[in-house]
């Protein structure tokens, strides 16, 4: 962000909402300066804070891609007072965004490479914007993978898009639901994310493993990933603690000396297992 | 670094002159509680001269309690409009703080400026004076000595007054200080040692030990009973001279408002939990450690300086009495 | 920001003649949230409610706030629109244009000011509004019949005829009632008991009904569907089990100067009794307040002379608790004694006497076996004078209600006595003659055409005795206002119908409302005589205002059809609006300090203590209040009581009623 | 002072309590909470008529809860503590022994929480004579004085929350301020706030607060925010009668409807 003052949010008209699951939404934001549009640039793993003026900010990833320009996308679910007003929001109505903030993936680093994605929940969109930033340029790496699930049917996150990966046929989904979440159609794999991973481990060799979710899914899976072969230099994780600045100053996110919003929200397992476990 | 000296009566009319100069004074003032706090004053009668330590540091003027970040209206057309003036943010001299309080200014220069420097900290830094005055008395909660610093320490400060006898010691350190002398009314050093005036502030630890020792005492079994009193209340980090966390608030309704900025405090319960319900310091051993970590270690590590200036307030302020040095002592036993 | 429709009704002229609608609309179309707005003269109409639906589909409404009438009239209709257009029924608000504006004001700006603004908060609300889905509870199908007199009786009958259980709760040892009093009834003058008796032995052989005489309700607790109610079953001190009914006890009884209260004080009875012959059920109680035994501890005579060996002086009081699904408040009515009147001496003339007394007088189960005879001295009565109005219409008496019966059974006492006694003289005076009814004016001219009944339409101002005879001081206001002055054997108050005396503790038992004179009030005067404002209560009779038979009869079966409605399914559905406490993610699972202090300010019981557990191992995490959405009733006292707002009522939380304050007080201009 | 020790020593010896909260002499003399989880720390424990602070306020403490077996030293105004929390249901989840000292420097240890609450009934403290002078004081003001002085009072409140943290009534998990749909509180530290804050702190503890006075001593801004709460007190007393902290089976005027109330609106 390039902005001197890191507080004044850009004003950003909700394009596109669409309904994920019950409280579950998508917002295709743009901006309403074209000025700030040219401005306005970010890479895959940074964040922002979207706001509803009067009721406050909330911080989510931005979903879409660093190859599509001219708009953001964000998912979040509604869990507070924010997240409500924003909810409450429809389509071209005006929101406050700051941002991007944080560091990114080192994308250009894993060329080449095969990649492999685990994530549950509401923490797909983190990393959708990573996938479909690859699958933007597909030739240039190896081998896609994608391990996700979520609690039942109802909540998994982006249902179009997951049948649209499914089709192209040019990567390898594994996509579950908890015990007891499934349909009587559901075809997919049924167990929690880690147990799916252990069963069918993905290949680590010219790999790279990027792990979201909520915090007892990155505690899980990252140890799981490290065993099937993964170095933890290889291993990339997004962290999510509570932030109201975005720039490293309010405090609320720091893990240890680490502020996540300026020194994350992008680790990889290595550093993260030089951090107290306060995420 | 020019010295100088002035005779104690003329240090009111050099007060007097800073008001009058159109400048907002703040000085510390005795409450009715029998408290001693900064505040804005017009006449140096106002202003208490026989206090160890004001209850809360004059970060305020630097940092308020309350910052508008901007105000908010919504258009007709559902479009917004931002606007932020910070054009009446006074030329503010603080007087009369301690040398621990200036050099906490430092850390919250460094802190807020050096990366993604902040624009109103930036602005309101640069319209404010610190006139600080040298400890002539100390009690048993001061340790600035542990921590590197003295009473008579002149960073941070622009200008450095030292009561010696019926005339102070001026140390100007900064091109802000000497725009503010009244040259009439100082004289040239005679090159007399400030030393004996100053109090003598018990040494508590040597920091040269706790530096090393702080680097793994984040595993310590000693923080669950050091923080077992600590009832998560704000008053350590409110009135902290280098405690800086803050939570971001809007007030007003969807149409018209503001975003304030406001002091928080890491020893709140609800600081650092998510909206899902989950808290990464769960208790209050983690966020006490959090605290403590942060002044002697991390900031350390950021910053390459120790963010505890041995002022002694959170000692005085806390309900239960917890001691920051003992705590720190503690929890780097061998 | 939500997609909220707003429709302003005209109501014909009632809310368009006093508040500019189309300004009103206007003015809604710029509220914050609101993406369309629109007048129409009847909303509630079939094209009316089309709009609405219309509107929600082409606008893609998330909310919509009809301004019209209050919610109780149309808030039904409209929340089916809103469903038939595709939202949620629950985020389809009423603001009140009509009830809380249009009808209170004039016609002024500000009048349209009010509603705009009414709107507003509406709007505001509605934005907050979350969809809510209706409760289901199980009904438990039996129903409870409180009294046992004739509306009971229609009632109970009714309601086992279509196969549901009835418990019946009677406070006298026989059921009856007042019916079983009257000696023969207006206008067709066939004998009550001869009608009334195979009623009752009915309702006693019936499979479907339990009988409890002698008892009453204690308490009644829980929602319509699922009351709990304990009844007291008082001590009758006989084995009914073992009682004959052969008679010989009441008959030995030494104490025989009990005022008799099926006789209405003109005869007496013993302690141990039975009411009257065709009792049901017929086995005596012993009126341990006038028994020997058990104020004196000698004589137990009655004990002795049981063949049966029934009588049991050591039973107690019986407390039971039984479900029910709705219950059925037939408490009946009692009427003002002679001693009401000083005027018309206070109750120390014995030949004073009131419409009850007469009625007993005339009957043939009566103390005189139907001969007319006067209390005082047995002889007779010449000249009979009957007063209507005794009290009834009389705002210094604070009675200012019509007593309705008593026009009617005055024309049939003053018939019947001269039935008896042709040559007699009967008198009447009268305010006027409310003789509304199938038959009923008839039966008056017939009184006064055929049976010659002097009426005379004027009050009576004083009664006093002289020589035997009581001389009556009235006026004849039809005759230039000329005195009266009639020298009577015996006069008739026809005195007011009241409430029964413990009216007021009843009603508060059973959580149902009643006007000052104590009678229960109704939901609705017109469109819900039946039912009370607690769901599940319904009333029959009189103790909901003065009534006669064939309106007591009506009503009991309207009741009891209520309550088979409600039977009609296994499980009925509620509206949403309760409390809920509320819960979140571990570790904190609830913001609720379980203090449980709202537990005793929630008037319905409703909340409980809940153990929050640990799933596997069973361990409690955390102890909280929790509201059972059955009871609850959504009053909302326990949200205002919480200190942390750990509850809060659906549909009306605290979010959205403050965003209905902050809509108020924010407004633009 | 060897005597209470001694106790405490064989409470820890019998396995009755494993931590025992009580006071120790800070370095600036003055007593503190103090916190035993060995035998060896015993002989820090004092307890003098100086030791002020509600050490009730520490049960709420999950670190403290997980030591399971509880021992703490109560003043009276704890001991009241403890009888209004009992009232209130919380202590569902632990284990805790009682200990006093009375005036004749005795220590008691109480067997269950009703010889506590017998205790607490026969040795019922009046309220400060000192609270009951600046009450008075205040009472005496206009109308418009005394807001005034507490608008002032107030203005200096930087909402740091050590009145609600050192409070032993102050239990919720997330305080009303922290409830933000809606926000009923601002809680930025600006004067109206601070007053709804202070307001609506007096009404919750109306009844309930057992008169410690805690949240007045501790203010760091020196605001005597514990008159508030001691007048509700007083004057519930003085209308219905109410004691808080008084009984275990709580008599709280504001949840209860008496018959014979006063208000007769609400029958």
């Amino acid at each position: 962000m390039d902005k001197e003052n890191k507080y004044i949010p850009y004003r950003v008209r909700i394009a596109k909402k669409t309904q994920e699951s019950s409280n579950i939404q998508t917002y295709r934001l743009e901006f309403v300066d074209e000025k700030d549009a040219e401005n306005f640039s970010f890479r895959s793993g940074q964040f922002c804070e979207y706001g509803v003026p009067g009721e406050g900010e909330s911080t989510f990833c931005i979903a879409s891609p660093d190859t599509r320009k001219g708009y953001v996308e964000c998912t979040f679910r509604t869990t507070g007072r924010v997240t409500a007003a924003l909810a409450n929001c429809e389509e071209n109505d005006i929101i406050s965004l700051r941002g991007p903030f944080g560091n990114a993936f080192p994308i250009e680093q894993w060329y080449g490479k095969n990649v492999v994605f685990v994530t549950g929940g509401i923490a797909l969109p983190p990393l959708r914007c990573v996938i479909d930033t690859l699958l933007d340029q597909r030739e240039k790496f190896g081998e896609i993978s994608v391990y996700y699930g979520a609690k039942n049917v109802e909540e998994l996150t982006y249902k179009a898009e997951l049948e649209e990966w499914a089709a192209r046929g040019d990567m390898n989904l594994f996509i579950t639901v908890d015990p007891g979440g499934e349909t009587p159609e559901w075809k997919n794999f049924i167990g929690f994310v880690p147990t799916i991973l252990e069963q069918n481990p993905p290949k680590s060799d010219n790999a790279v493993a990027v792990i979201a979710g909520p915090p007892i899914l990155i505690k899980l899976g990252m140890p799981i990933l490290a065993k099937s072969g993964f170095p933890n230099d290889q291993i990339y994780t997004t962290l999510e603690n509570r932030m109201k600045c975005g720039v490293g100053k309010c405090g609320h996110c720091t893990v240890g000396k680490t502020y996540v919003c300026k020194d994350g929200p992008v680790f990889t397992y290595e550093e993260v297992l030089g951090m107290p476990l306060e995420y | 670094m020019e010295i100088k000296t002035i005779t104690s009566a003329n240090i009111p009319v050099f007060f007097n002159n800073l008001v009058k100069s159109g400048k907002v004074v703040v000085a510390p003032v005795l409450k009715k509680s029998g408290k001693v706090f900064f505040e804005s004053v017009q006449s140096y009668d106002q202003v208490s001269t026989d206090y160890i330590q004001t209850a809360f540091s004059a970060k305020s003027v630097v940092f308020p309690e309350v910052e508008e970040l901007f105000s908010y209206t919504k258009k007709e057309d559902g479009d917004f409009e931002f606007r932020n003036d910070m054009s009446n943010v006074p030329e503010t001299v603080i007087w009369g703080l301690r040398p621990c309080d200036s050099s906490a200014f430092n850390y919250l220069t460094d802190f807020f400026l050096k990366e993604n420097p902040d624009t109103y900290f930036k602005l309101r830094k640069e319209r404010t004076t610190l006139i600080s005055v040298s400890c002539a008395k100390a009690d048993a909660a001061c340790f600035c000595t542990s921590v590197g610093l003295n009473p008579g320490n002149v960073t941070g400060s622009d200008i450095l007054l030292t009561a010696m006898g019926d005339s102070y010691y001026v140390e100007i350190s900064t091109e802000k200080g000497k725009s503010v002398i009244d040259t009439a009314l100082f004289t040239d050093s005679t090159e007399k040692s400030k030393e004996e005036f100053l109090a003598k502030v018990e040494t508590k630890f040597s920091m040269d030990e706790i530096r090393e020792r702080i680097q793994t005492a984040y595993d310590s079994a000693e923080w669950k009973h050091e923080s077992m009193g600590c009832l998560g209340c704000g008053a350590c980090a409110f009135s902290c001279p280098t405690c800086t966390c803050f939570d971001i608030q809007d007030e007003g309704s969807q149409e018209s408002g503001k975003r304030l900025r406001c002091w928080d405090a890491c020893g709140f319960g609800q600081f650092t939990r998510h909206a899902s319900g989950h808290n990464p310091k769960s208790n209050q051993t983690a966020r006490r450690r959090q605290r403590l970590m942060h002044k002697f270690k991390y900031s350390v590590e950021n910053f390459g300086i120790v963010s505890c200036v041995g002022c002694g307030r959170c000692i005085r302020v806390c309900p239960a009495h917890l001691n920051i040095f003992e705590n720190i002592l503690n929890v780097t036993k061998a | 920001m939500a997609r909220i429709g707003v429709f302003i009704c005209h109501c014909g002229e009632n809310i368009s003649a006093t508040v500019d609608v189309a300004k009103v609309a206007e003015e809604a179309a710029k509220m914050p949230g609101v993406a369309y707005a629109m007048d129409y003269k009847y909303m509630c109409s079939d094209p009316g409610q089309t709009k609405i639906i219309e509107a929600i589909k082409e606008h893609k409404l998330t909310g919509i706030v009809v301004g019209a009438c209050s919610p109780r009239m149309h808030e039904a209709t409209f929340r089916k629109a809103a469903e038939k257009g595709g939202i949620n029924p629950f985020l389809c608000e009423i603001a009140n244009l009509r009830e809380q504006v249009s009808w209170v004001h004039p016609r002024t700006e500000a009048t349209t000011r009010k509603a705009i603004d009414i709107v507003r908060t509406i709007v505001n609300k509605v934005s907050k509004d979350t969809p809510l889905f209706p409760i289901k509870v199980p009904v438990t199908k039996t129903a409870l019949v409180i009294g046992g007199g004739i509306a009971g009786i229609q009632a109970a009958l009714d309601i086992a005829n279509a196969g549901h259980q009835v418990i019946m709760v009677e406070k006298s040892p026989s059921i009856g009632g007042h019916m079983s009093q009257l000696s023969e009834t207006f206008p067709t003058l066939d004998c009550s008991q001869c009608i009334l008796t195979p009623r009752m032995v009915e309702v006693a052989q019936h499979p479907n009904i339990t009988l409890h005489t002698f008892a009453e309700v204690e308490s009644v607790s829980g929602f319509v569907g699922n009351f709990d109610v304990k009844v007291r079953l008082k001590a009758r001190s006989v084995d009914m089990s073992k009682c004959t009914g052969c008679g010989t006890c009441w008959q030995k009884c030494p104490s025989k100067k009990i005022p008799d209260e099926f006789n209405a004080g003109l005869s007496y009875r013993t302690a141990i009794y039975s009411p009257f012959p065709q009792a049901v059920p017929n086995k005596p109680v012993i009126d341990r307040a006038n028994c020997n035994y058990f104020q004196k501890g000698k004589c137990g005579i009655c004990k002795k002379v049981c063949p049966a060996g029934a009588i049991d002086y050591e039973m107690e009081d019986e407390i039971i608790d039984i479900k029910v699904g709705a219950i059925v408040t037939a408490t009946g009515f009692d009427i003002k004694h002679t001693d009401f009147f000083p005027e018309y001496g206070y109750g120390e003339f014995k030949d004073v006497i009131d419409g009850l007394q007469f009625e007993r007088l005339a009957s043939a189960s009566g103390p005189t076996s139907g001969e007319i005879r006067r209390p005082s001295d047995g002889k007779i009565p010449e000249k009979i004078v009957f007063l209507a109005c005794s009290g009834s219409r009389d705002k210094a008496k604070g009675i200012e209600y019509c007593s309705k019966i008593c026009c009617m059974y005055t024309a049939k006492h003053a018939m019947l006595y001269k039935h008896k006694h042709h040559e007699g003289n009967a008198y009447v005076f009268y305010m006027d003659i409310r003789s509304a009814g199938k038959n009923y004016d008839e039966f008056v001219r017939r009184a006064i055409e055929e049976d010659d009944v002097h009426y005379i339409r004027g009050r009576v101002s004083r009664i006093y005795e002289k020589d035997g005879k009581l001389i009556v001081k009235g006026v004849d206001t039809l005759m230039n206002a000329e005195p009266v002055e009639i020298e009577a054997d015996m006069v008739v108050l026809a005195t007011a119908v009241v409430a029964n005396p413990d009216a007021e503790s009843v009603a508060q038992k059973m959580h149902i409302s009643y006007d000052k004179h104590h009678f229960f009030a109704e939901a609705h005067p017109k469109l819900r005589p039946v039912e009370t404002n607690t769901a599940g209560i319904m009333l029959a009779g009189a103790c909901q205002t003065a009534k006669d038979i064939p309106d007591t009869v009506s009503q009991a079966s309207a009741a009891a059809s209520k309550i088979m409605g409600l039977f009609s399914s296994d499980e009925m559905t509620r509206e949403p609006v309760v409390a809920v406490v509320n819960r979140c993610m571990p570790p904190l699972f609830t913001t609720c300090t379980g203090c449980l202090l709202c537990l005793e300010v929630c008037p319905y019981h409703a909340i409980e203590r809940e153990e929050i557990k640990d799933r596997r191992t069973g361990e409690i995490l955390k102890v909280a209040a929790k509201v059972n959405a059955g009871l609850c009733q959504g009053c909302g006292t326990c949200v205002a009581f919480c200190r942390n707002k750990s509850i809060d009522l659906q549909g009306f939380s605290n979010q959205q009623m403050l965003s209905e304050v902050v809509a108020l007080l924010n407004k633009p201009f | 002072m060897k005597l209470l020790q001694n106790k405490v020593a064989e409470l820890f010896e019998n396995g009755t309590i494993n931590l025992m909260i009580g006071f120790k002499e800070a370095l600036t003399k003055q007593p503190v909470p103090c916190f035993i989880e060995k035998a060896s720390e015993i002989e820090q424990l004092i307890y003098t008529k100086d030791c002020k602070n509600n050490l009730s306020v520490y049960l709420h403490k999950p670190e403290v809860k997980q030591a399971g077996k509880i021992g703490i030293l109560a003043n009276i105004a704890t001991l009241r503590a403890l009888v209004q929390l009992t009232s209130e249901n919380q202590f569902w989840d632990i284990e805790k022994t009682v200990l006093t000292v009375n005036d004749k420097e005795e220590v008691i240890v109480f067997s269950d929480m009703e010889e506590v609450e017998a205790y607490v009934q026969a040795n019922f403290p009046e309220f400060s004579e000192e609270d009951l002078k600046l009450l008075d004081y205040l009472e005496s003001l206009s109308r418009e004085d005394r807001w005034k002085y507490w608008t002032e009072q107030f203005s200096a409140c930087i909402k740091c929350y050590a009145c609600r943290a050192v409070c032993p009534m102050c239990y919720c998990p997330q305080c009303t301020v922290e409830c933000n749909q809606p926000q009923w509180i601002k809680t930025s530290a600006q004067t109206t706030g601070n007053l709804e804050w202070h307001i609506m702190r007096a009404m919750h503890l109306a009844g309930r607060c057992i008169n410690c006075g805690e949240c007045g001593r501790i203010c760091p801004v020196g605001i005597p925010v514990h008159l508030l709460t001691v007048k509700m007190n007083q004057d519930l007393f003085k209308e219905f009668g109410t004691k808080s902290g008084f009984a275990l089976k709580g008599d709280y005027a504001l949840n209860s409807f008496k018959p014979d109330d006063k208000e007769g609106f609400i029958k």
